[in-house]
């Protein structure tokens, strides 16, 4: 029950959007929408909780600590994204950025990629999360060109096209997966379903597996925004609407990444060993590097918070490839945590930029002045994505470096260097912006402050105290993995 | 299960500790309450600090008289992992820093607050007041590495936004962005010590080994030994401020309000020594000899170089700033001789050397703290800090005056204050380097004592400059005229430092003896034994025959003499000296602007030691009418950098920046190229990966 | 407290500085007339000259504060208590354990903080010239001072004065590092009293000044004062290098009969001091200011050479 | 007919798709690309119907059907027709180097086959040989993406990836699951009428589907 209506919540909602999704009262609809599949999620996690893993009749979808986790995190963010989507929309409804049909669009397809991406997390069948995610995509692209300005359109197009040829090699990659486990479990529908190949995963050919990954990890990992298949972020994050950039870093990154893991969950089962890891790590470390260096010399804001995504889901992918019980562990707190503050991080941004009417960072000034819980939440939220205690984001990578140091330890350094050298980039840049004499140009703007608010203390609280529940919940999720 | 009410009755040093960290917690509560009442949030936020700071200090001296050492385990944190207390000796010294200066700059900040609120809102200020000093509080009494680093970080951030709350000025901007970035460094190394300390505790499969008693009994390799400290010491003395890892401080400092530079200056650079001290004596113990060596010479070093570059400002917050590179100095020399006589067995020098470096800890805390308020003092009345703009203070600002003389004579280390106790048991404690059994070191040690004389020399010159252009002489600009003394609170909060300065001067026996129990702990040896063998009077600290010194005597003495002479000359036939012009030269028009300079007043050690600054010196003749050689006006500029920026942080920065264009290339817009990135992605992961 | 001798040795110690320390500058000044082929006033002049300061109306700047006038009196007083603490007639006084050597320089220092502070008080650039100065050369000073401390106490295993003193009283003779630190001694005793080659205490000429230059406002009283402490230092400087260069005669134990040996040994030795020193100065020129940092530096190196030779050549 | 004569048509019926995939690296005349997609499609449905035949695999025809329907008829018409619309220039671009490209693509061939060769031992099936081709068409729409310009010839470097993993499924493992295979190709359509969608707005916001004008967005290295 709880499942059919998570699923069903953001169909149903999408479908009067499409129709009347520039009218006053869309916004609620969109926010009761996701409010209801926020609520569906909650029961489906105490199920999950109460009863232990979830599988449908017929095995299409199978629920379990790992993916409940996600799925209420981003029936989460997704109800605090839509909340924060009223005023932002409403104000570029005002400014006549957007006209009536693409509200429309806009609403319809907000709660469509939120659909797409519930699907890719509860469903048990790989191929139906490949159709999830490249619907996903299909469902943004248009978003993100939703201003039809020169530069969202081209965001749109790379964005199209480089997701688009990444997904296709996860195609490959499920057919190959596909092909392995048809020698083993025979032709036929459940043969994709995670459980059964999980089941069979020691008896699957450990070749194709190892090259089936190969296609996986350059696939989702495209979506997942690994250097360097990263060139459609940025772009993509700073050209669409606000409250999409913070649903992309904060849910589609992790979607894509679960998608990955529950492949490499396969892969490892298959060979034995964690070659697919390694893999995970190498990229995970490079995306790291490479994003913290390119924090530095950003000029538009979301942009920047972009590069700061993709050097999180190195930091994850990383943390995944190192495995072992601590650093999974250490990841999905990573992912949950990430997700809390970075979307937190995009609505104080958003707000930030219509003060000034722009997104380049060197004519956004004092929003502190402007707006205090606006500036103060960017700031907080810049200090928590940047690892500094007490915030929930410490806590991950206290764990990741602790698991690196026992497993790689000189790796160590690297990861540290990355981290080090992204929180100088984001400092640097977003110290001016908080502070300083609000500048002429800036106006105020009615702000959404409860997201930001409700976002940020989670972090906090994760920072200090991890509840039993959740902490019991990575335990099992953790259990998962095998290497 | 710490508030339980038994413990009410009978209170024990931690309650106390965590009563005051509760406190000092609690109190941030009230800033959003009183928002609007700027007074009343002022009013009792501040009580509350001083309420606490007085239990923490409290509750520290307790900890460290009844040699105390309480453990309690809170139920927050991370999974297996809950946050360990512990409050022994050690952290109790460093608890009673942190509460006597909460305490004299929370009464202080009654008075200096209250002018700021006239300004600009002070929320922030009192929120981050609180939680850095809380954060402090929670430095020390950790017991684990992840509560510490919580407790460290806590404490940077705070400190972070306090050096920014006057965030208008791009100066500060700058000064918080340096600071905040290379404290993350620095504690992004701690972590990196801990994390070696915590793999031999129990190789990392649990997260026992984060608690520091596991650290405690971990056997770790020595190699790996010496990596956690230079990774420790490395983050702690980013925080200390040991020359080359000092350029944020300068910075930082003087770019906060003054009540906190006070506390950053006098109390937070202190928490690194706290580190160094309780991550080489006590968890990880077992201390080669040059690692004493090298905390000895980046002492020199910072004693040094910190007190030069101190000689070269003329902002007065600045050059305190400097003066604190130079007293961690002077503590890191008195640790690092400790640590070396306790490498080489010697507990009872290796005890001196320590409560030398403790003893100059507390003391360099009170005579900062005081200076700092102080120069707030100067700042709230005349606006600006720039000496060349300040003078003749001291008729307008007569209590103020006479403080900041009091914590000029501290730092100069001169009798009968504080700071020459603990510089005098520096040098006792070099002048015993002949027991160590290396000749290398017997001959190199005494330099370095001629190091310790030519810093404290160079500090008394700098001090002089600090004080006799700032409230000396007359006037410089409008900003020193028609000022006023400052409120009874701000008065009350120096005051109170002052007489600390004194007492500590002249009662150290009695300090050493309390003080004793912390080497004790750790280096299983005391000194207070022969320090204080003829009383309270006294300071034997190795034997009578050795060395002694009375400032209780010294003080009197000079003190009587000076009054039986006054006595003399004023008790028959006094006249009241008459009052004149200065002689002028013959020169009829002098003008304030005809006085030395705090630029003039360094000039020939700017000559000496040129080399070690970089100077850009420009006086370029304007406005020449008449001929060549008569400008009516010359401009003069001139300015004296850190040499070290250009030779560690600019080609550092430089390269990231380097990097950073590299990367950017990634991004070149063609969407072919990014196509070509993937293709080549999968081309060497089915090449390579498979 | 049942034996007086000691009290009233430590009060004696104090007097006579007080009273000799005039005779001897007019002695050295004598001595400097006569080598420059002048008559020059006779060895009570600097009596006279206080005598006459100390009667005179006291005029102070109008910018002065009350660090201009209370310094003369801080540093007078240092100078006696030093008086006191520095065994010139006996070791083992009661107040010698106030302060050992160490502590004795730092006691000087706190003079000369409040004398460097009163010449930038009235605001002339003279004053402030004068500081600076002083400061910098004290700063210069010390290291070496320290050093050739140092030393000695290597030889002593002790700080404090009386231990010292003893110890070499007991033993010490020619040893090389012993000649070192005496050279050292010597070269910044002549520092830090303003004499020549690093300052020029009869001068006023403008630019050359540095002692002198931070008085230059005083008068009455104050000058007279610092006047007086000025030739107690020079006077101290001296025994102290006595004492501990070449203590001889004076009284290990206090007793009646060695303290009156030890009077008289100690006023030879101090009228030959007194003669050394103009001869000394008669063959120096003064220095730049900005030379005096290689003639400090000699007296570092001599230093170092002390201790070095101490622990390469005595061990 | 034997399964060896039906092994050999699916080997020639492969080899004619690979050989279309060169054909469309090196077209530059839009219609002409067009039509030569139209072809590549044609051959991939014959050959998975053939294999259906030969192997008895029923859903293969339906498979063989909706290629037949989507890319042989559906997609190639709606690119058409916008083509139509849109006046599109018809020599599409100047491509860089066509003989360098299509050695690129030989070595990619080479490649693919070095990468499947210890993948097929495992295979059973008639079509275990054409799984390295299957892999070498997708390499071949990815390298046609690269080189092309023109948003219409990417578009069509992308469908041809998408035979390429069609034609994959098929050769691996008689076809994917048929909900798979329902959703992939709803997908597919999806993307087509998105790609149509942006047709026009690229039309519209930069007068041309010339590619090289939209390279606006780049890091600038101001500082």
């Amino acid at each position: 029950m709880m499942l059919t209506g998570l699923l069903i919540a953001p169909v149903v909602t999408a479908v009067p959007l499409a129709f009347y999704g520039h009218r006053r009262f869309a916004p609620y609809v969109n926010m009761a929408g996701s409010a209801a599949a926020f609520l569906f999620s909650v029961g489906l996690a105490w199920q999950v909780f109460d009863q232990g893993p979830i599988q449908t009749s017929g095995g299409s979808f199978f629920v379990d600590a790992f993916n409940v986790f996600l799925a209420v995190l981003t029936a989460f963010v997704s109800m605090t994204t839509a909340a924060f989507s009223r005023p932002y929309m409403a104000h570029e409804f005002k400014q006549g950025r957007v006209g009536p049909r693409r509200m429309r669009l806009y609403h319809a397809m907000f709660q469509l990629f939120i659909f797409a991406m519930l699907l890719a997390l509860l469903t048990n069948n790989m191929g139906i999360l490949w159709i999830a995610m490249e619907l996903a995509t299909l469902a943004t692209v248009l978003l993100v060109s939703l201003y039809r300005t020169p530069e969202s359109v081209e965001a749109a197009w790379k964005y199209f096209i480089l997701c688009g040829v990444g997904i296709a090699q996860a195609l490959f990659g499920t057919t190959l997966l596909y092909f392995a486990a048809e020698r083993v479990l025979g032709e036929g529908g459940t043969t994709l379903h995670w459980t059964n190949l999980n089941a069979a995963a020691s008896s699957l050919e450990p070749t194709i597996l190892s090259l089936a990954f190969v296609f996986f990890l350059a696939g989702y990992g495209a979506k997942v925004g690994l250097v360097p298949l990263h060139n459609w972020l940025p772009d993509a994050h700073s050209e669409g609407p606000t409250p999409i950039s913070a649903v992309l870093s904060g849910l589609l990154l992790n979607v894509a990444l679960y998608a990955v893991v529950r492949c490499k969950v396969l892969v490892d089962g298959a060979t034995g060993t964690n070659r697919a890891g390694q893999l995970m790590m190498a990229m995970g470390l490079l995306s790291l590097v490479v994003a913290a260096f390119a924090l530095f010399l950003q000029r538009d804001v979301k942009r920047m918070f972009s590069y700061s995504s993709i050097e999180h889901m190195g930091i994850m992918a990383f943390a995944f490839g190192l495995g072992g019980k601590l650093a999974t562990f250490a990841a999905l707190l990573h992912m949950l945590v990430h997700s809390l503050v970075k979307s937190s991080i995009f609505f104080t941004v958003g707000h930030a930029s219509h003060m000034h009417g722009t997104q380049q960072m060197d004519r956004i000034q004092g929003i502190i002045r402007g707006n205090p819980l606006v500036g103060w939440g960017l700031v907080v939220g810049v200090m928590a994505i940047a690892g500094l205690p007490p915030f929930g984001v410490f806590v991950s990578e206290f764990l990741i470096l602790t698991a690196t140091m026992r497993e790689a330890p000189f790796l160590a350094p690297i990861l540290l260097l990355g981290l080090a050298v992204a929180f100088a980039g984001l400092l640097r840049k977003v110290q001016p912006m908080v502070f300083g004499a609000p500048p002429a140009h800036q106006v105020p703007v009615r702000a959404a402050h409860v997201p930001v608010i409700l976002h940020l203390v989670i972090a906090l609280v994760l920072g200090l105290f991890i509840p039993s529940f959740l902490s019991q919940w990575f335990e099992t999720a953790v259990s998962m993995m095998r290497w | 299960m710490i508030f339980a009410p038994e413990l009410l009755a009978s209170p024990t040093p931690i309650f106390l500790a965590t009563l005051a960290v509760s406190l000092w917690l609690a109190g941030t509560l009230l800033v959003p309450v009183l928002a609007r009442r700027p007074v009343w949030l002022i009013r009792s936020a501040f009580s509350l600090a001083t309420l606490g700071s007085a239990l923490a200090a409290v509750g520290g001296a307790w900890a460290v008289a009844a040699a105390g050492n309480e453990a309690i385990v809170l139920p927050i944190g991370i999974p297996e992992l809950p946050f360990h207390l512990r409050l022994d000796p050690l952290a109790g010294f460093f608890l009673v820093v942190i509460g006597a200066m909460g305490f004299f700059t929370s009464i202080y900040s009654l008075g200096y607050v209250r002018g700021i609120a006239e300004r600009r809102p002070v929320g922030g200020l009192v929120l981050f007041f609180l939680l850095f000093l809380a954060g402090m509080g929670l430095v020390v009494l950790a017991d684990d590495a992840f509560l510490f680093l919580v407790a460290w970080e806590g404490m940077t951030v705070s400190s972070y936004f306090l050096v920014v709350f006057e965030h208008e000025q791009t100066a500060n901007q700058k000064a918080g962005f340096l600071y905040l970035l290379m404290a993350h460094v620095g504690a992004i190394t701690i972590l990196l010590a801990f994390g070696v300390m915590a793999a031999f505790a129990t190789g990392l499969t649990s997260f026992e080994g984060y608690a520091f008693d596991a650290m405690r009994r971990a056997d770790i390799a020595p190699g790996w030994a010496t990596a956690a400290f230079l990774l420790a010491l490395f983050g702690f003395g980013l925080k200390a401020g040991i020359v080359p890892l000092h350029v944020w401080l300068p910075e930082a400092h003087p770019v906060a309000p003054s009540n906190v530079s006070a506390l950053m200056s006098g109390v937070m650079i202190k928490m690194a020594i706290y580190g160094i001290i309780r991550v080489t004596f006590d968890l990880l113990a077992a201390i080669p000899w040059w690692w004493g060596a090298l905390v000895l010479a980046l002492g020199l070093v910072s004693a040094l170089m910190g007190v030069l570059y101190a000689l070269m400002q003329h902002d007065l917050k600045r050059l305190l700033a400097y003066h604190s590179v130079e007293n961690i100095g002077i503590i890191l020399i008195g640790i690092g001789l400790g640590m070396t006589f306790h490498a080489f067995d010697l507990p009872e020098l290796a005890a001196l050397g320590l409560i030398a470096g403790l003893y100059h800890t507390l003391n360099h805390a009170l005579f900062k703290g005081l200076l700092f308020l102080g120069a707030g003092a100067v700042q709230h009345a005349t606006h600006t800090r720039e000496m060349e703009a300040l003078g003749g203070l001291i008729h307008r600002m007569p209590w103020t005056a006479a403080l900041f003389l009091v914590g000029c004579i501290s730092i100069s280390a001169l009798p009968p204050f504080n700071g020459f106790v603990s510089e005098w048991l520096t040098y006792q404690a070099f002048l015993l380097s002949p027991s160590l059994p290396s000749t290398l070191l017997n001959i190199l040690v005494p330099i370095g004592a001629a190091g310790l004389a030519l810093t404290s020399a160079l500090a008394a010159a700098c001090f002089v400059k600090a004080f006799g252009i700032t409230f000396l002489g007359q006037p410089r600009s409008r900003h020193a005229q028609n000022v006023s003394e400052v409120g009874i609170t701000m008065r009350i909060g120096m005051a109170g430092l002052a007489l600390a300065c004194l007492l500590l001067g002249i009662l150290p026996a009695t300090l050493i003896d309390w003080l004793d129990v912390i080497p004790r702990q750790f280096v299983g040896a005391g000194i207070a034994e022969s320090a204080s063998s003829h009383g309270w009077l006294w300071l034997t600290p190795i034997a009578p025959e050795r060395a002694s010194y009375s400032g209780t005597i010294v003080f009197l003495g000079i003190g009587a003499i000076i009054g039986l002479t006054w006595f003399a000359l004023h008790g028959r036939r006094h006249r009241a000296p008459r009052r004149g012009p200065a002689w002028d030269c013959g020169f009829e028009k002098m003008t304030p602007r005809m006085q030395y300079t705090a630029t003039s007043f360094s000039m020939p050690i700017r000559v000496f030691f040129g080399a070690l600054f970089k100077i850009r010196e420009r006086s370029s003749p304007m406005h020449v009418h008449r001929h060549a050689a008569f400008p009516e006006r010359v401009s003069y500029s001139l300015h004296v950098d850190d040499r070290f920026w250009g030779w560690i942080y600019k080609p550092v920065s430089d390269a990231a920046f380097w990097i950073a264009r590299l990367t950017t290339r990634i991004q070149g817009g063609r969407i072919q190229v990014y196509l070509i990135y993937s293709f080549l992605t999968i081309l060497v992961l089915l090449i390579f990966g498979r | 407290m049942n034996d007086p001798l000691p009290y009233i040795l430590t009060i004696a110690q104090a007097a006579l500085l007080l009273l000799l320390a005039p005779f001897m500058v007019g002695w050295v000044r004598l001595v400097k007339a006569r080598l420059q082929n002048r008559r020059g006033a006779g060895p009570l002049q600097p009596y006279r000259d206080i005598r006459k300061l100390f009667a005179k109306e006291a005029v102070v700047a109008e910018n002065a504060s009350w660090i201009f006038r209370f310094t003369p009196y801080l540093v007078f007083g240092v100078t006696v208590l030093a008086g006191a603490i520095v065994p010139i007639l006996a070791v083992d006084l009661p107040l010698a354990p106030v302060a050992d050597v160490i502590a004795l320089v730092a006691i000087f220092a706190l003079a000369r903080f409040f004398v460097a502070l009163a010449g930038l008080d009235i605001g002339t650039a003279f004053g402030g010239m004068g500081s600076s100065r002083e400061m910098t050369i004290a700063s210069l000073a010390e290291p070496a001072m320290l050093m050739a401390i140092f030393a000695a106490s290597l030889i002593t295993q002790s700080t404090s004065l009386s231990t010292m003193v003893a110890e070499i009283h007991k033993g010490v003779l020619l040893k090389p590092s012993f000649a070192f630190a005496l050279l050292a001694f010597v070269l910044i005793a002549l520092a830090e009293n303003g004499r020549i080659p690093v300052d020029n205490p009869a001068t006023h000429l403008e630019l050359t000044m540095i002692h002198e230059a931070m008085i230059l406002e005083y008068s009455g009283r104050h000058l007279a004062m610092i006047e007086w402490a000025g030739m107690m230092k020079l006077m101290l400087f001296s025994l102290l290098g006595i004492a501990l260069f070449a203590p001889w005669g004076i009284a290990g134990t206090p007793g009646a009969g060695s303290v009156a040996l030890a009077f008289g040994v100690m006023a030879a030795k101090l009228l030959l001091v007194a003669t050394g020193l103009p001869v000394l100065e008669m063959g120096l020129a003064k220095l730049r200011l900005f030379r005096v940092s290689e003639f400090l530096g000699v007296a570092f190196l001599l230093a170092t050479l002390a201790i070095l030779s101490h622990f390469i050549l005595e061990r | 007919m034997s399964p060896v004569f039906l092994a050999q048509v699916v080997d020639l019926l492969s080899a004619l798709v690979l050989l279309l995939g060169f054909g469309l690296l090196a077209q530059r005349r839009i219609y002409a690309l067009l039509h030569l997609f139209a072809w590549q499609g044609l051959f991939l449905a014959a050959n998975t119907a053939i294999v259906a035949y030969g192997a008895g695999v029923r859903h293969l025809y339906f498979s063989a059907l909706l290629t037949l329907v989507m890319k042989v008829a559906l997609i190639p018409y709606i690119l058409h027709v916008l083509i139509q619309r849109m006046k599109i220039e018809r020599d599409v671009e100047t491509m860089v180097n066509v003989p360098l490209t299509l050695l690129i693509g030989i070595a990619l061939v080479v490649l693919s086959y070095n990468v499947m060769s210890p993948i097929q031992e495992f295979s059973t099936l008639m079509t275990r040989s054409t799984l390295a081709i299957a892999l070498a068409t997708v390499m071949l729409g990815l390298l046609m993406m690269i080189t092309r310009r023109h948003a219409v010839a990417q578009v069509i470097g992308f469908l041809a990836m998408e035979n390429g993993l069609f034609f994959a499924a098929t050769s691996a493992t008689y076809g994917m699951p048929m909900v798979v295979e329902l959703g992939v190709a709803l997908d597919i359509l999806i993307a087509a009428l998105i790609f149509g969608v942006f047709f026009f707005q690229i039309r519209t916001t930069f007068e041309s589907l010339d590619l090289s004008k939209m390279a606006r967005l780049k890091e600038d290295v101001g500082e």
